[in-house]
């Protein structure tokens, strides 16, 4: 995590500068200097740096350049609406990635399969804005069914404000969840599928065929089971990519989550913003790293001995 | 085994595409870089084919009069250079840090293992967006035509390098256990003549299914850093400054600048995405022989 | 013949893989197998030989395209339908059993004994969780597994190796089949485990009368359990009947030279009755090597290898393993010293530490009088391995794998020269000098153990460390190594570190043995004295437990 | 298997018709309410803690000032009525009375004095809108002088941008000082606010949605005829445009000049627009050498490459194709309505490209000379395709420009340090709409309070001795022919490479009726929805 968080030190030293972005545009030299000054951007950079850390272990992400508010309550706003839609993602890719990718590994040949294929093959070669423009174009301007921008009404529960209580909440995450997923889906299936083929060629497979069980048993309740545990470490790892890659999808579809957030940080040079995202993609894997490695824990019973 | 039709049919659009980006300007029959080329005057003419066209420009030009065909050609030409290298370049450090890694073990693993997980901790787009800001506010002149390309070869290939590290790795754990490795340690053949004379060749296949695999998203990444406006200049346009260019086009009309350049970054990807599969298929044992 | 049918009745059978030119590989050429209840039927050979194939049909689980074309099967009387490889009321796994050679892969690591067991019961008899529990429990029971009740909640990977087949058996037989398919059931385990599993199927077949369909590739545990033996060539079945005639007295070419290869540990052999002799090439290529080795080293006599106690430690996440303990040992000039013991006992832990692969813990290894140190001072002590398919490298011609020692040690002048060493080598190890243009790839097993002795000896070793040369090998091709070896021996006064778990094996190759149980030696002597006359109460063991291909006298 | 996704799907359609459902609900809202859209966000409500011009805009609609523009941009009385210059350095207002504020507090000369006292607060951004006023003082209640630190020609333009607080509001909440960046303390009047003006605030979800209802009880006679503000930030162009023709909202302002054509063509649409005050020019390096060229004597500054440059740029066409007939072009360095203006020198120098490679010859570059251009992508209107078309027609003149596009992030740093030789820049003059903010900012020598967009070294004693005068007459036609020589001189000398005004351009579904203003600002107290 230190590293981290001089690698996002470093980097906002250099992406642009604040003042000219805080400043007016006739604002006069020594009206920018000041500002720099307020902002301690005259002191050496290693003096920045330490402020900073001390900070950040503090738990205090500074306040927005931009904004004039705490970092940690923006984000804090932010969170529900990225979450929200990673979440739906991740269980749409898992929900139609799984099926598909056990389809393609039992009937490799099958016309099915060979359809899923290509169109896996289309979805990992398009690029994610091009597919929510796609998509856009055509369910929000011609045929008006969904909308094309933001959450909808969204219900506040405490300080997590959720888009699943209202019909427009959920109208409004089809289309970006769709299009954040399309690409885990594609991952999800190919792996799925290599797996189970992997797994359906095993001796313990071959020795429950031996045993005379049926073939859906054997290739739903047992194999799928083997040929998911790859899966839960992806899908786990896949998450921290999600978000990340939010910031596409995010910014299409002007979905207020920290993506959103964090393009705007890069577009105003709010420093305080950009780190605390840095930091919290960081952490995000660290975290999902230790998510994984105990579901992983919990289902394979050789790690559960272990640990 | 053998080789699906589909599989040689993209091998060959991939090899005729890439070839084609590579003698671009033999072929193009303007050359888009080149700003007294085009004028104005001859901006957003549709395809020839509408009837609205322009002999001179089968696919109509861009906004900027830019004749689209030789545009996206030397496009294709910049996307797969910037994308070739940084799978070059990322392929070099990748095998050359997984074989010390897998091969030593100890210290050096550790160290190269853990800076792979720091950055695969953070996604490929962000971490471009980092690098490509980053250099271009570090070098003197770094918003010149002439650095970004390698700023952006860089900033991919900083991210690609892990998955080969990764994978070499894990490769040359497995060779290294194996006994013609053994029997050359037993010879007594130095580490570095193990390495690259032994080990090295026998981990290269899965390094070709990752680079071309690599080669495909490289030029995707690519495409979305041009995309987010950080890419390449419009006035030596990749696919995806093309792309990004035309988007803001698809409301009025004006579908063909988006469009072709669309298509053919999506057709390259795929075509390349196809054989990397096969490939990929093909040199895992357990797939093998099965279809 | 009782009125009960025949568990398995195989006639003329014959199973084709279509090929992609069209034509079609025929990897079963009219066999035909005959098993009454409570017999258990051997079927021999070696790889490629097609008995494997044999026991797939009889289950149904033909690998695809492969699929039965021509006669006919019965299993308990009833015929099975060519055409779906069933036969109408006979299900898989509740009247035919199956058991795979490794014990290991064979059970799915993420389930429990329990549910691995009671899937099949409830399957196929309909029983409910309760009964199907209890049953579970008695088949455990009754394959003889330690603290029953334990062991059916525990996951595969809490068990040992022997532990896991007996399961495997309890998962096979829960349905009480009629027969048995077991295919190398015992090729993966150790000698003691090896006869325990071999006498829970004999139990089981005399007590249930079960029919077994053995397949296997070794002799002696044809001899131990089986009643009768078919031994398949290339797809045929070339001699058929029961044991005790056919082992003793086989009639076919093929089945003598088979048996013949078959390394006997009841008395030594001083070759190997094995068919294809070396060209006089060989002969000549190694009066050369010999000459080579007297002007560089002058033929020695004495002690030429010395382990002082030897320890070596593992150091893992669970902390450290010590695998070898201790050892001392010393190897006299010309002769060949075995090293012998079960899997996991450390004798390929001192193979390494002798060749420098790994760094021993404490003690030191001497040659002639010097420690083994640094890199330049290995040339004397080579190495051949057991897998001969990971022992060479595969990017590699074979000239440029014998010249790569050659010239690192400098020991030609030149690389033209070089090469001509290398071919004499080739020669020398019965292969043609051509050899070295090609790739591993084009050779076989035996060969490229071949080349692989031949690499070794091109660094000019004075002693030769095999670790299990000949493990991984048919038994004729090992018979071809373990001759060659004995003949280069003989030829150019090389000394041998042979290292094996095959006591018969070592029997018939070495001057002198030691034995090894858990990282220590048990005992060490002349190998006419161990094998005559054995001191240790493990060694006596080891040796009653061996199954011998000399059949044992009893009653079908 | 494909029965099992099959049978997956219905929850994908039940989603579709709710979300049908959603849509059609949505379209049956109150026909008073209107939603609109722009590209950028409010940055904040406080009014004193930032700097940008679309942020003080929505301001506006909650806020108001003590003097504002009318329809016709001229400055009128708000929360003042009448104003004089009492002393070169004190101006009198006199105050509305009988305004409340949407807590019901009424206004007063405290307001006033405690909004300019937090104002001028060292801590507050916006500090440097109002930086030639000491301070403000209550006469009585309705009464309110301003001191200031010289004459200031400028203050009522200054005060047109500066809106007022109420006094109780702020110390009930703890806000009475502004928020500070170094010890990170934030007030309430970020994300709240309590002001006079024609809407007030509902909520404010950044990024997200921000709305506003009517203000009954305001002090002005409303020309609206809303009872409710949606604003709902979309910063992708596409998007907007799609939001605006799926018909999810009303407005968006800005349109893409592109789009602009097909939406008016679909019905139920309109396009409303007018060259704005933002005017766009190229700036040049007056340096001895050129950043790119180290060494190498800067070509720019010989009088003759200028003009040839200027003359090499077809600026018909880049209007035509490049800025689609919705750009005005320019001669000069301020638009048509801002004080300084003269008609006489808005005329570019023509399209003339025989010309112009006979200049350079005759300057000594027969050949050319190799050049950077640098260029912000995403900061004006069509900035970066105006960019590769000038560069382009340079390229034919003989130059080999080397032609640098970024994010306004990056670019806006590199031009402040003097990092570009040619460099785009927009300028509208704004807050106080007048010809002296160019003449301050980016003409004169950066000395002192001038020049502060004056990075590469201009410097002309004239235009610097026109400045500091004009800083301080008072006689309005006097200063105004001042500013008016200044930009003689700067075109006569090429200081400058002026391109266009840039369009301001709205769309607006068919019932929606507003007025547009060349200051970019949407004033929603003049708009009626059918």
């Amino acid at each position: 995590m230190l590293a981290v968080t001089a690698v996002a030190f470093l980097m906002f030293r250099y992406v642009g500068d604040p003042v000219r972005a805080m400043a007016r545009e006739d604002s006069s030299v020594e009206e920018r200097q000041e500002l720099a000054r307020a902002l301690g951007l005259d002191q050496p950079v290693a003096v920045q740096y330490g402020k900073f850390v001390a900070r950040v272990v503090a738990l205090d992400f500074g306040i927005s350049y931009r904004n004039h508010r705490p970092v940690a309550a923006l984000i804090g706003e932010r969170l529900p609406a990225t979450l929200e839609i990673v979440f739906v993602a991740t269980v749409l890719a898992l929900a139609f990635g799984v099926p598909l990718g056990v389809l393609c590994a039992l009937r490799p040949d099958g016309l099915a399969a060979r359809a899923v294929q290509a169109v896996s093959l289309i979805g990992i070669s398009t690029p994610t804005f091009v597919v929510g423009i796609a998509l856009i174009l055509v369910f929000a301007v011609t045929l008006k069914v969904l909308p094309s921008f933001g959450r909808g009404e969204v219900v506040t529960l405490g300080w997590w404000t959720t888009g699943f209580l209202t019909p427009s909440g959920i109208a409004s995450l089809v289309l970006p969840s769709v299009t954040l997923c399309l690409f885990q889906m594609t991952l999800i299936m190919r792996l799925v599928r290599s797996e189970m083929i992997d797994v359906l060629s095993t001796d313990y497979i071959r020795f429950a065929r031996a045993r005379g069980l049926p073939r859906r048993y054997i290739h739903f309740k047992l194999a799928l089971r083997n040929a998911l545990m790859p899966v839960i470490t992806v899908t786990g790892l896949q998450i921290g990519s999600l978000v990340a890659f939010a910031i596409v999808t995010e910014t299409v579809f002007q979905w207020p989550g920290m993506g959103l957030l964090f393009i705007q940080a890069i577009y105003f040079v709010d420093i305080p913003v950009m780190a605390a995202y840095l930091l919290f993609v960081g952490f995000l894997f660290v975290f999902l790293n230790t998510v994984v490695d105990v579901l992983y824990a919990l289902v394979d019973p050789r790690l559960r001995v272990r640990s | 085994m053998r080789v699906p039709g589909s599989v040689i049919v993209a091998g060959i659009v991939a090899t005729l595409m890439i070839l084609a980006a590579i003698v671009a300007p033999a072929i193009a029959p303007y050359d888009p870089t080149d700003m007294a080329t085009y004028n104005l005057i001859d901006s957003e003419l549709p395809p020839v084919w509408t009837g609205e066209g322009d002999a001179r420009f089968p696919l109509g030009t861009d906004n900027q009069g830019r004749d689209l065909l030789s545009a996206i050609i030397y496009g294709a030409r910049v996307s797969v250079g910037i994308g070739g290298a940084a799978v070059l370049l990322a392929a070099t450090i990748g095998v050359s840090l997984g074989l010390l890694a897998g091969y030593f073990g100890g210290w050096i693993d550790a160290v190269v293992m853990r800076a792979g997980d720091i950055i695969m901790s953070f996604p490929t787009i962000l971490l471009a967006l980092l690098v490509s800001g980053l250099a271009r506010a570090l070098m003197p002149d770094g918003g010149s035509v002439g650095w970004t390309p390698f700023i952006l070869i860089g900033a991919i290939a900083i991210h690609d390098w892990v998955q080969y590290a990764r994978t070499v790795r894990a490769a040359a754990m497995v060779e290294g256990a194996k006994d013609y490795v053994k029997a050359a340690r037993v010879i007594g053949l130095p580490g570095r003549r193990i390495m690259l004379h032994h080990i090295l060749p026998n981990v290269m296949s899965p390094v070709l299914v990752i680079a071309t695999i690599n080669l495909a998203g490289a030029v995707l990444t690519e495409a979305t850093l041009s995309f987010l406006g950080v890419g390449m200049p419009p006035n030596y346009p990749s696919l995806g400054t093309l792309i990004r260019i035309g988007n803001e086009f698809v409301f009025s009309g004006i579908w063909w600048i988006a469009l072709f350049p669309a298509i053919t970054l999506v057709i390259l990807v795929l075509a390349v995405n196809m054989v990397g599969d096969h490939l990929r298929d093909r040199f895992n044992p357990k797939l093998r022989g099965r279809s | 013949m009782s009125a009960t049918p025949l568990a398995l009745e195989i006639v003329d059978l014959r199973v084709e893989y279509p090929m992609a030119d069209g034509t079609a590989f025929v990897a079963v050429d009219g066999v035909s197998v005959s098993i009454a209840p409570g017999e258990i039927h051997a079927l021999v050979g070696e790889s490629g030989a097609g008995k494997t194939t044999v026991g797939n049909a009889v289950m149904g689980l033909l690998e695809a395209p492969g699929r039965v074309t021509g006669g006919a099967m019965r299993i308990a009387g009833v015929v099975v339908d060519p055409a779906t490889g069933r036969a109408p009321g006979i299900e898989p796994g509740r009247d035919i059993g199956a058991i795979f050679q490794d014990p290991m892969t064979s059970l799915n690591p993420l389930f429990t004994v329990e549910s691995q067991i009671t899937e099949t019961l409830r399957h196929h008899l309909g029983m409910d969780r309760r009964q199907s529990s209890a049953k579970a429990l008695d088949l455990l029971r009754a394959v003889g597994i330690p603290e029953p009740e334990r062991r059916l909640r525990a996951y595969p990977h809490q068990l040992s190796g022997g532990q896991r087949q007996r399961v495997v058996i309890a998962a096979a037989l829960s349905c009480n089949p009629r027969l048995l398919v077991a295919d190398e059931p015992t090729t993966a385990l150790d000698v003691s485990i090896q006869s325990q599993i071999l006498k829970l199927l004999r139990g089981l077949a005399d007590d249930r009368g079960l029919g077994i369909l053995l397949v296997t590739h070794n002799m002696g545990v044809v001899a131990e359990i089986a009643d009768r033996v078919t031994i398949m060539h290339r797809g045929v079945a070339v001699e058929s009947g029961p044991v005790v005639e056919v082992l003793d007295a086989p009639r076919h070419d093929y089945a003598r030279s088979l048996i013949g290869a078959v390394p006997r540990i009841d008395v030594t052999l001083p070759r190997f009755a094995v068919p294809g002799e070396e060209a006089e090439a060989a002969e000549g290529a190694r009066a050369e090597l010999r000459r080579r080795a007297g002007e560089q080293t002058g033929a020695a006599e004495g002690e030429l290898l010395r382990v002082e106690d030897l320890v070596v430690d593992y150091r893992g996440r669970g902390g450290s393993f010590r695998a070898v303990d201790g050892v001392g040992f010393s190897v006299r000039a010309g002769e060949v010293f075995g090293l012998v013991g079960e899997s996991g006992c450390g004798k390929t832990t001192i193979a390494n530490a002798i060749a420098g692969l790994v760094k021993p813990t404490a003690g030191r290894v001497l040659h002639r009088g010097r420690p083994i140190a640094a890199a330049g001072t290995r040339r004397p002590l080579q190495m051949i391995f057991q897998d001969p398919y990971s022992s060479l490298n595969a990017r590699m011609r074979v000239g440029a794998t014998l010249v790569e020692p050659i010239l690192f040690y400098r020991l030609a002048a030149s690389a033209r020269e070089a090469a001509e060493d290398a071919a004499l080598l080739l020669e020398a190890v019965g292969l043609e000098r051509t050899a070295v243009e090609r790739y591993p790839h084009a050779f076989s097993g035996g060969q490229r153990q071949r080349i692989s002795i031949a690499r070794a000896l091109s660094a000019r070793p004075s002693l030769l460390i095999c670790d299990e040369p000949t493990s991984s090998l048919d038994v004729s091709i090992q018979a071809q190594i373990l001759n060659l070896l004995k003949d280069l021996r003989d030829a150019t006064g090389l000394t041998l570190l042979l290292i094996s778990h095959d006591l018969a094996v070592i029997r018939q190759m070495c001057d002198r043995v030691a034995v090894m149980k858990a990282g220590r030696i048990v005992e060490e002597a002349p190998t006419e004295t161990l094998f005559g006359a054995p001191t240790h109460a493990y060694t006596r063991e080891l040796l009653s437990l061996v199954p011998s291909p000399r059949p044992k006298r009893r009653t079908a | 298997m494909s029965q099992r996704i099959f049978r997956s799907l219905p929850p994908v359609a039940a989603m579709l018709a709710v979300a049908a459902a959603a849509l059609s609900a949505a379209g049956a809202a109150d026909a008073k309410t209107l939603k609109w859209s722009s590209q950028g966000d409010i940055a904040t409500f406080d009014p004193y803690a930032h700097t940008e011009s679309f942020t003080s805009n929505m301001h506006h609609h909650v806020y108001d000032p003590l003097v504002r523009r009318s329809r016709s941009l001229e400055i009128e009385p708000a929360l003042a009525t009448k104003w004089s210059s009492v002393a070169p350095d004190r101006w009198r207002f006199e105050l509305r009375r009988g305004v409340k504020f949407h807590n019901g507090n009424a206004f007063t000369a405290d307001d006033v004095v405690a909004s300019i006292t937090r104002l001028l607060d060292p801590d507050a951004r916006a500090r440097g809108n109002l930086s030639n006023v000491a301070k403000a003082e209550r006469v009585d209640d309705y009464t309110v002088d301003f001191v200031t630190k010289g004459p200031y020609p400028l203050l009522l333009n200054d005060l047109s941008g500066i809106f007022i607080m109420d006094k109780e509001w702020l110390e009930a909440n703890n806000a009475l000082k502004p928020g500070n960046l170094t010890t990170g303390a934030t007030t309430y009047a970020s994300t709240n606010a309590n002001g006079t003006g024609p809407f007030k605030l509902v909520s404010y979800q950044p990024d997200s949605r921000t709305v506003l209802e009517v203000n009954t009880g305001w002090w002005d006679k409303p020309a609206h005829n809303l009872t409710r503000i949606e604003f709902r930030p979309i910063k992708s162009d596409a998007t907007r445009v799609a939001a605006l023709l799926s018909g999810e909202i009303d407005m968006i302002a800005p349109a893409p000049l592109q789009d602009l054509a097909r939406i008016g063509a679909t019905s139920g649409f309109k396009v409303i627009e007018e060259p704005s005050l933002r005017l766009i020019f190229l700036g040049l390096n007056w340096r001895p050498e050129l950043v790119g060229q180290p060494g190498v004597k800067n070509p720019l500054l010989d009088l003759k490459v200028r003009q040839a440059l200027w003359h090499a740029i077809d600026l018909d066409t880049i209007q035509r194709r490049v800025m689609r007939g919705k750009s005005r072009n320019v001669g000069t360095m301020v638009a048509p309505p801002v004080p300084g203006y003269s008609a006489g020198l808005d005329q570019p120098l023509a399209f003339d490209a025989a010309k112009a490679k006979a200049l350079l010859t005759e300057a000594g570059y027969p050949s050319g000379f190799k050049v950077n251009l640098s260029c912000p992508n995403d900061r004006y209107i069509n900035d970066e395709q105006t960019c590769v078309a000038v560069a382009g027609m340079w390229s034919r003149l003989g130059l080999q420009v080397d032609l640098k596009t970024e994010s306004r992030a990056t670019y806006f740093p590199k031009v402040d340090k003097g990092e570009t030789d040619i460099y785009m820049l927009g300028w509208a003059t704004l807050p106080p709409m007048d010809g002296y903010s160019v003449l301050s900012a980016l003409m004169a020598t950066r000395k002192g309070g001038f020049g502060g967009n004056n990075p590469n070294g201009l410097s002309d004693p004239a235009v610097d001795d026109l400045a500091t005068k004009s800083a301080v007459e008072l006689d309005e036609t006097k200063r105004r022919a001042m500013l008016t020589e200044s930009f003689r001189i700067a075109r006569e000398k090429v200081y400058f490479l002026p391109l266009h005004q840039q369009p301001v351009a709205w769309a607006t579904k068919s019932n929606v009726e507003l007025p547009q203003f060349a200051d970019e600002y949407v004033r929603l107290w003049f708009a009626k929805v059918d």
